[in-house]
């Protein structure tokens, strides 16, 4: 891990601000050239720090939570609600209690939707959504409005690919109870202004439901500031593990809301025809819990204020600057997003190259990228294509990767040639 | 980039950049499926008209796909003119085992062998099965 | 490992059916004196082959799977569902779709509940369970009841703590919509006659549910044998990783069942207004999966099967044996549950120490055992008691192990003295 | 064994062995509060009377719990009596700081002093605050 230091410095530095011998797999082969990962919106790599946080878990204090009283049982119940208490202070969450863990992003927007939506959503209520989310904030949706005869609404886009803010007044009224988006789109790179439209949806009694799947692993996130109800990620795209993520809440929603799942720990009192729910957050947390993953993702976050979330902000928005202008240079590209604010990630399409053939050219010369809908197709139909290609950043990545793929991407129209139609 | 090229055969791309029976049919003996690969959204839509001695008479695809998925569907439509229902099937039952890495191409002199490469791409699998999936709805088996 | 071999040679033994140096965790000292672990149906502790299988992966082949067209996404897919495939056929499953990756057991149980109960429940129907079903398997059951109007029955126990089968005929009815039910309890270590309920169920037209988080980690389960409808197990309980369970359905039940969570991957086709579902499993595997979880449960499995489940079965058996004998001459002990056959746990009350003390005397000797409701307070209730003690084994655990136990029991009286009342 | 003997001092096992104020109170002026410990099922009743000038005049508890539950509820009953409503919740703040090992006892020769080596017991603590969390409820804080 590198200290904090001057940024200026790792910029033009071609080793990455997170130190790449840091990432075992970053040291990888993939077709006899070094690997350039460039999918980091889809997943990140882990750290060694990361990946020895699990396993020291498991190898000396590996036991249930809550329940028992031994001292393998309290040195994991300490250290998982250690972890709580580290993801609470990295967003600026009042207490960690308003921390839920869950299973990733997708379990967190799923939760709100069905725990607060069945109960609060009735017949000519309206949710309010924009046409660029992620399939994991808007099908919950879909399904919950679907049983409870709530309407889906889409806030649309200006040409630029940025929210039509001017609009927001014409969507929200009374009957809006769920404001629900994105705050950096996984396609477009658009950053929302996330605490205005809160201001605006709560002033009209609408709650707030921050999809920030694409944010906390990049910037500095603090719901306090951003205001808004509920708030959404995943571990495993911000340098933790796979099968941890976190819903946080408001405290008075969380306790408004009933549990989803039934089961262990999530109980007060059984009874054998009803039952007793337990505080905050355990209530939402029924059964065993993922504690290493919980424990990854803690030591994630202290590698990231390891390096500070200002400094990964600025080199990633500078490589990511970098990587649209010499982009922009290939030849009848097709880039997508707004020119600035954007989150470090690239969607573009190369005339006559399918995203999918233009993937498995750039993997063979060691080149991992996304190619297909990214899981909005809401979005993709908006701008009309079937698929694009997407390159996303994250601080081991240097120039040196921006300048790799774009000497590929030079090449490719060579070896699939001219395609008719 | 030996398997790239094992990948992308010449025969593939010219598929892919001169696609056979582009198109669609009409009429009460022709047969309709589309269908979509939930991977990345890639479309194809199928057409096949019967003549009277039940035998594939005219095969047209429509749709937008990478070059795995258009070639392979551009490669069925000629190697299904004139099979009967029965006989496609068996093709499709080949043509899939191939793609999955569990046999050999139908016809090794036919274009569809150039698709035995993918095997060695579990994810352009589905690519390349796309129009055979729908030619399997088409014939409602 | 240990090869499969004589095990009439290993019950003799000190060493375990399983080498203790397999088990980092169980080198360690606690208090002082080496680690005694008797509590594994908690959570078992993992072999290093399973925490270097989740490593390894981390270090190699993290990608996001099902969708990148890229050799680590390729990788991480192919490892994904080799792990199914792996999980599939430990069980006996037909096909490898037909196992769900889930959290854990908690979580399968309460897909069950609300994915095909909501939408084939109504008022009138009925829930037959046991009373000795843990909280995940009761609690989901009264959510999902509320929400429908379906109502709850209680297949009872004889005084023996088995179930009382002559009674199941009077218990099940056209009106028997669901028949859930552990395979072995958590507390009472009752083996339930899963074949024969099934059947009868069936017969009616119920549809059967397994919590088998107790006995496949024990014992050989194979789900056509069983010939039910659903089957949910958590690996941590089989010496995987902690995040991932499974939920096994039978494939016209997978089919006809509406997913609960919408987002990435479980879907075909997504519109503004709605969506299309992905085939089984996918439509149940909303958002990134817990990959290195599942490759995590592939090792212990590949671990399991290197010794054998028929050894497993048998060497516990004769240590649960054993443990039933010697605790049996702790004076005024009070011991719950069937004689044989039971699963590997006993739990027991010493008169005048309350369980909470007890578990705290045993941890300073170093013995880890569990102390309380044990997430079964319907049965806790019918056993008149507020709490239990409860050792479990694993075939790590050993004679010597259960003799500790048995010696620190003896001693435990004159720490606490006489309490009145 | 020391870390035992801390937690389980003699004036712990002297009250559990021999349990203060146990039963309940019936009245008008009676406060009663009933709660359950999510970890165990332990459960505790807690009674209080208060006198004309706002004071406790009479706790009692009755339930079934660890030494550790029913040692502090046994404490509690003695250190409340002839307290008003705002110095009982003033001690229930110094106790549950010095549970939570953020404090130090009330008063260091009252037996409650005894209470302060179960900080280091995490599990426990939500054993010996069990008594304390009843009272707030029956206080209505
Ligand atoms: C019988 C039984 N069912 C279900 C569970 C729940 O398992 P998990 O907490 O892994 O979801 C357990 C374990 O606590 C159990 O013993
Ligand atoms: C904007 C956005 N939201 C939600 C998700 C879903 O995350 P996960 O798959 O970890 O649940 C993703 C990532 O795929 C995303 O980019």
């Amino acid at each position: 891990m590198r200290p904090t230091g001057d940024v200026q410095e790792h910029q033009t530095a071609t080793t990455g601000l997170f130190l790449r011998d840091d990432f075992p797999i970053l040291q990888r082969m993939v077709h006899g050239v070094p690997l350039v990962y460039l999918d980091n919106a889809a997943t990140t790599q882990k750290p060694t720090v990361v990946i020895e946080a699990e396993a020291a878990y498991y190898r000396t204090s590996n036991a249930n939570v809550h329940r028992a009283i031994h001292t393998l049982g309290e040195e994991a119940t300490r250290q998982y609600e250690q972890a709580r208490a580290t993801v609470a202070s990295f967003i600026g969450s009042p207490a960690p209690e308003q921390c839920v863990f869950v299973r990733n992003a997708t379990e967190a927007l799923n939760l709100v939707a069905w725990a607060w939506g069945m109960d609060h959503l009735s017949s000519g209520d309206e949710i309010l959504l924009t046409v660029m989310e992620h399939h994991s904030n808007l099908v919950p949706w879909q399904m919950v409005a679907k049983r409870t005869g709530a309407r889906l609404r889409f806030l649309p886009l200006a040409p630029d690919g940025t929210l039509r803010l001017d609009a927001l007044d014409t969507f929200l009224s009374e009957r809006t109870k769920i404001v629900a988006f994105t705050h950096v789109s996984n396609v477009l790179g658009t950053i929302t202004p996330v605490a205005e439209i809160c201001r605006r949806a709560q002033r009209l009694g609408a709650i707030t439901v921050v999809d920030a799947a694409q944010s906390v692993p990049h910037q500095p996130v603090d719901v306090t500031a951003l205001g808004c109800d509920f708030l959404a990620f995943s571990a495993h795209k911000m340098y933790g593990p796979m099968g941890i993520g976190v819903l946080w809440g408001r405290l008075e929603r969380l306790q408004e809301m009933e549990p989803l799942f039934g089961g262990g720990e999530m109980i007060l009192r059984v009874g054998l025809e009803s039952s007793t729910w337990n505080e905050v957050p355990y209530k939402f947390e029924a059964g065993t819990p993922n504690v290493a993953g919980a424990i990854g993702l803690a030591a994630a976050i202290d590698y990231l204020r390891g390096i500070g979330m200002e400094a990964i902000a600025g080199y990633e928005s500078q490589l990511t600057e970098y990587a649209l202008l010499r982009l922009r240079s290939v030849p009848g590209i097709e880039v997508y997003g707004p020119e600035s604010p954007r989150g470090s990630l690239v969607a573009f399409n190369v005339p006559g190259v399918h995203p999918h053939d233009l993937s498995q050219f750039l993997d063979q010369q060691g080149i991992a990228i996304r190619a297909g809908h990214h899981c909005a197709q809401p979005l993709l139909k908006h701008l009309c294509v079937v698929a694009t290609a997407r390159a996303s950043f994250a601080p081991y990545n240097t120039r040196a990767d921006v300048d790799a793929l774009v000497d590929a991407l030079g090449r490719v129209g060579d070896f699939f040639g001219h395609v008719g139609s | 980039m030996s398997d790239l090229e094992d990948l992308y055969r010449e025969v593939i791309l010219d598929h892919y950049r001169n696609p056979r029976n582009r198109g669609t049919l009409t009429g009460d003996a022709v047969l309709h499926a589309e269908l979509q690969n939930p991977t990345c959204g890639d479309e194809i839509e199928l057409a096949l008209a019967f003549d009277d001695q039940g035998r594939i008479a005219d095969v047209r695809f429509a749709g937008r796909g990478c070059s795995i998925s258009m070639a392979s569907a551009s490669m069925l439509t000629e190697a299904l003119r004139g099979k009967t229902r029965e006989d496609a099937l068996e093709l499709d039952r080949q043509v899939q085992a191939m793609l999955r890495g569990e046999g050999d191409p139908p016809s090794p002199d036919q274009d569809l062998a150039a698709l035995s490469g993918v095997a060695q791409f579990p994810v352009r699998v589905k690519c390349a099965t796309l129009a055979w999936h729908a030619l399997e709805h088409a014939l409602g088996s």
